[in-house]
């Protein structure tokens, strides 16, 4: 044997830190249209470059290109176009209401909405997706009411929730939404569950699971892939990977990995990763997906590759850890601009009527948080009572509760 | 009506659901084509095919985190964690997620869920195979915790277990399984098919979650208990002479307060016995309601029995088990008092 | 000496600790270039190197595990986990690797190791960044839990902690950061540079763990607190006029008994406040040792009063919280008992 | 959309039952020698084809052969046969032990013990052990005393352990053998705590991790891969593929992927495969990956391909979940006859010789055992106290365990 040297601990680093230019040199943008499009019941080791590349539709010019092209009529682009600015708008006034102290916290999806509000628009009704707090364009896409949203937010006396839960971890069984979990990655392997038991009664609705870059580390998350490459589970579990887990950047979650789809790799379960920034391009990979699962071809791995370009939450300051500037210099643009650069490249759009739009889900909005607060708001006006707390923690309400009730006089 | 085994009654239970509702699912490490290690689920498989009955991954986290969304979807999983100290891993899918499903998404999402687990000591199995965790359930709200004594109320329990709307844990302790041990060690265990509660009735029934059993009328001084703990009991009150009423708890959450304060105020003396380590143990809680709701009516400190604070020992397992000769000092000093 | 906020007197604790001892590192989620999510460690990585103080990938399992293989190796890891809520996915590690170690391997691998965590409500962070899970630790025989009321205890506690042969869970009542918060949230908190436990000694000084500390002298009733339930405590007392003795416990286990046993013996009556849900909490337990070793002494029932048996809401956070509202209300009612 | 089927829950099957024949005919053996060996710093994404073969040195006429041979002395060689076969007859005695009532449980490693013998001698002082209950040879094959493995065993009272743990969950800090945990998987992740210990104070130990093929499904196992690759920690992380968990084969463990190798592959982790009944293969594989670590190039992930012949512990019956002659069938052979037949054919071992060095080990065993026995056995004989129950809790008794010590009146 030889002599060794000393060990030394190994501890990732991003690029930059505050006071440093942002640099994302390192981050390979293939050219859209440049990544085939297998066919859904393709072998997982044929396509094992897919966890490596990136997906995209959308070129610098606007124009959408290449196999994972042509899927979306002006109709359905127009609309998603509508989701993702209605979401953007959402976020605006709902942080501007947790800043008036309307609220105690609030959580923005600034430039990752194409992700959520694309990827609803593979589903089906009765499918379900297992949200994380930054999937509100679930929610926005499928329609569900802006209303109850914020009577959630500001936990109201309409609340849906009763008040029981923090803003934003909203729940709808109508909209095939899962009720969000304050833990991370809890819902990653209930997702799974809920897929088997599709398959266990021989439906045909599908599950989708979502997860941030930073949560893969979870346990849930390893449960989740080991369940679902056993039991071909009919789901499909997304990564967001925004870039940021609060502080943190994604090197520390990924390592010495060069990708999180490529996580799936060793479960044979097909991976992908995705231009999270184009709509089209999250579109047509959740087809894709989506496409398997119902054909009983199992689970599909689909990172998305985005970039948090707000706080994580109101709770903290990105000054603290990442240069101010590094949002502008993300390779992947804006999905808002991007696809409203493609519509007027199709020539369904104009400056115009981006202007007019904006202005009709301001009103919109603004008419639903009037209506909202009319109902209240976290510490004025209308509230959820003391005895919504007692209620729900069983379906029957057992004894020692209902005394702990009497007690508190309610 | 015959006579069953625990295990054979726990099994009964399973297939008595299974039968009737298709959204019954069973699954766990080695449940499906072996039948588990205790044999609990053997044939299930056979009769209700793998879609219903399966053997899972080692995770016990996977199999309850797939059991919270199978239950979300509508189905009612039973799973099986192997022995109860390999909970831990599913700890966090129990308590922040099945325990609060209903709470949290104002109703829209349930949890009708039966987590199974062999618990206790008494088979040499160490530290990693003789754990009672549970206080470590009761202190949950949105749990109920569940820990039979014998085969007839396993069945009826187990049913109920299954059929209720919210999680339920069902922990069973493994040294019941063959028959009423009641800690002489060094004796040969009656098999259930010479105890009455061996009997257990065909098809379905129910006992329902909550409801407490007297197992011994007395006026002496009440004992608490619940799983293996209700024999030692029985026979500690034997071998001592003291005229204590046995109460067993068989649901610890919902707990039946109504019959433990009814017994306590007519005795004025209570005794609390459990296998599990004494600190923050159930017998605190205990404890402390019998002490709030019979104050007046208490002659005598209520007393703990329970396992010592240590680690489940291999070789001095019945040092660590707290037995008749145990519980019965603590009935004679309890009445001495 | 110096006035310190409870933040900064924990950062004093880890930053003095590192100082003397290399083996010290610390670790956690967002912890290292940061400093955490409340700032605990702020500075530690630019003064110590990312080799002692770094961030980790989210996994709680991983940073208790990693920390229980270094514990072994010799290091001395004090590690944050960034809610108490969040502690589930590693209870596993804790429990069943870093209490037992010592034991199961006679002393040939130790695990001395804190877990740091942030508990209690009254900051509008809902069910899941909450919760006071101290009785899930008591009940693990293995481990010390030890939770702080003001910086200067917080200090000394932690650097016991750290300097602790065995696994310390330390738990920080989040709400006591920056003052004394006694539950009356609608009046401005005092903050830690009025209070004179405000005042933090310089460099190294230890509280020792299993040390309680007398924060009122009373002789009309005892009441048992820690964390924020001791401020609330004091105020109770002060605005119903009852001669209370408030003992705040700084350490659960080893648990002050002797110091609990004077006082409830002088006093005849006790109250035992905590912020988690009553049934199973660790007021169970204090319940039962107060009655266990005070029965004689006793002239009322010993109540507790806690966290409703219901998630930790978001709206209802004041209706859920033991206010000196509630704890005024027990303290007259146990002395007119 | 088109219309879908029903789904159907896929749940993984062996390839025969009970009653069946056995038939490996689906696992690949690749040649003896025809896996390449790359340097100890290639980059994982070079050799990710060794998470799918398996790295071989004896072939069937008993040559060691091909690039990963000719590491191992003759001397060395006889030490490991020697190894091999006290491990065996070590087992042997213990479970007839067990039957006979001397202790509660034993668990043996028949098939397997090449894999822990062989690593073992890649290890340097200072370097720890990770290990499950089916790792015994690292103590053997470390000249550990078997009188102390045989009074843990008894639970007597000299065992080391005092009683407290299970039989066979040995602990050994001077053999680099750290103590056994009755929970599976959770060493794993402490074994790359231990290695970043090592590396924090610029120490040149390395630690090296051990999980079955059934136990990659738990969490640590993820954990273990993630903070691994992103600390570059210093381990080894070992994989004991013995192809069933009590019942259940390992396909379910395993679902869609190849191999559990591949696992690494997701985290840029090289992963290879070895025949695990091949002690040179198995030693050649071992100190590649040992080599990696000590030289700061981080973590190797190593899948041991081998059989479990015997019962998983004295607890069950094999008979009742695959057939009784499956063992024969496994294409790897047995790892002692290997070795014995490599020897011959160098011309340093014969019919003798062997022979008689069973005789001489039966001997030292046996000679062991007797020592042992009196020392006591479970049921009879020396014990450890009740006292020794209480201590060790913690490094200083508390008040309250001493309260209890005194009424049980020890
Ligand atoms: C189990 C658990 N651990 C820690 C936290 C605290 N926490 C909330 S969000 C967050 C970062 C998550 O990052 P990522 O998964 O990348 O999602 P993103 O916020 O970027 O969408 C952390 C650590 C938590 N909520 N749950
Ligand atoms: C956390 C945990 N879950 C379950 C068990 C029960 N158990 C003991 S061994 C075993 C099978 C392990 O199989 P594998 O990992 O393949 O190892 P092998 O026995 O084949 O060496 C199981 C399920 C346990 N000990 N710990
Ligand atoms: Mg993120
Ligand atoms: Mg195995």
């Amino acid at each position: 044997m030889t002599e060794y040297g000393p060990l030394k601990l190994h501890v990732p680093e991003p690029a930059v830190r505050p006071g440093g230019t942002p640099d994302f040199a390192s981050v390979r943008i293939p050219r859209a249209g440049s990544v085939a499009r297998p066919p859904v019941d393709a072998d997982a080791e044929t396509i094992r470059d897919l966890a490596y590349s990136i997906i995209r539709v959308l070129n610098r010019d606007g124009e959408a290109v290449g196999p994972w092209a042509g899927l979306l009529s002006d109709e359905a682009l127009l609309a998603g176009l509508r989701d993702m600015m209605t979401l953007r708008a959402f976020d605006a006034r709902m942080l501007m209401a947790q800043r008036q102290g309307k609220t105690s916290f609030y959580m923005q999806h600034m430039g990752e909405e194409a992700v959520s509000c694309a990827f609803r628009t593979a589903l089906l009704p009765g499918d379900m997706n297992f949200p994380t707090y930054r999937q509100a364009g679930l929610l926005i896409a499928a329609g569900h009411s802006l209303v109850d949203m914020m009577c959630q937010i500001y936990s109201n006396e309409k609340d849906p929730l009763k008040g029981r839960q923090l803003p934003v971890l909203y729940s709808s069984k109508e909209d095939g939404f899962f009720s969000v979990s304050g833990n991370l990655a809890t819902q990653y392997i209930q997702a799974v569950g809920w897929a088997m038991a599709s398959a266990i009664k021989g439906d045909t609705k599908i599950a989708v699971a979502w997860i941030g870059d930073g949560s893969t580390a979870e346990s849930d998350f390893h449960a989740a892939l080991v369940f679902a490459s056993t039991y071909k589970a009919p789901v499909v579990l997304n990564i967001v990977n925004n870039q940021w887990a609060i502080s943190t950047f994604q090197g520390i979650a990924r390592g010495g990995s060069g990708t999180f789809a490529a996580r799936g790799l060793g479960f044979g379960i097909p991976a992908l990763r995705v231009d999270g920034n184009d709509y089209l391009a999250v579109h047509a990979v959740a087809c894709w997906a989506a496409e398997r699962a119902r054909r009983n071809l199992g689970p599909t791995l689909v990172e998305h590759v985005t970039y948090r370009v707000g706080a994580h939450s109101t709770s903290d300051d990105p000054a603290a850890y990442r240069p101010k500037t590094e949002s502008d210099a993300w390779p992947l643009g804006d999905p808002v601009i991007r696809l409203r650069n493609h519509l007027t490249r199709r020539g369904v759009w104009s400056e115009d009527r981006h202007r007019q739009t904006e202005a009709e889900i301001m009103d919109t909005i603004m008419a639903a948080q009037r209506e909202a607060e009319s109902h209240g708001t976290l510490h004025a006006g209308g509230r959820p009572s003391m005895r919504d707390m007692f209620e729900g923690v069983y379906a029957k309400m057992p004894p020692h509760l209902r005394r702990q009730r009497q007690m508190a006089g309610v | 009506m015959a006579r069953k085994t625990m295990i054979e009654a726990i099994r009964d239970a399973m297939d008595v659901m299974m039968g009737r509702d298709d959204d019954v699912v069973v699954f766990g490490e080695d449940v499906g084509f072996f039948g588990g290690v205790f044999r609990a689920t053997q044939g299930l498989q056979a009769k209700y095919g793998t879609r219903r009955c399966f053997d899972t991954p080692i995770s016990e986290l996977g199999i309850v985190g797939v059991a919270v969304g199978m239950a979300a979807y509508g189905l009612r999983p039973c799973v099986e964690i192997q022995f109860a100290d390999y909970m831990y891993p599913a700890y966090d899918q129990i308590v922040s997620e099945a325990a609060r499903l209903r709470y949290r998404s104002n109703g829209q999402f349930t949890c009708p869920l039966v987590v199974r687990m062999p618990t206790g000591g008494g088979i040499f199995g160490g530290q990693t195979h003789s754990q009672s965790p549970e206080a470590l359930f009761t202190h949950v709200c949105g749990l109920k915790t569940v820990v039979p004594s014998n085969p007839a109320d396993a069945k009826g329990l187990l049913i109920a277990a299954i059929e209720d709307p919210d999680p339920v844990i069902f922990l069973e302790p493994k040294r019941l399984y063959n028959g009423p041990f009641d800690g002489h060690h060094d004796r040969p265990v009656t098999p259930w098919s010479n105890h009455e509660l061996g009997e257990v009735p065909e098809g379905h029934y129910v006992v329902p979650l909550g409801t407490s059993a007297i197992r011994r009328e007395g006026s002496a001084l009440t004992i608490l208990a619940y799983g293996s703990m209700v024999h030692v009991a029985m026979t500690a009150a034997a071998e001592t002479g003291v005229d204590a009423e046995i109460i067993d708890l068989r649901t610890l959450l919902p707990l039946d307060l109504h019959a433990i304060q009814a017994s306590v105020r007519k005795t004025g003396r209570c005794v609390i016995v459990h296998e599990a380590t004494l600190t923050s143990g159930f017998g605190a809680e205990l404890s402390a309601l019998v002490q709030e709701t019979c104050f007046y009516h208490l002659e005598a400190p209520v007393v703990r029995v329970a396992g010592w604070d240590t680690p489940y020992p291999h070789a001095q397992e019945w040092d660590y088990f707290p037995g008749p000769g145990r519980v019965g000092r603590a009935l004679l000093e309890t009445m001495a008092a």
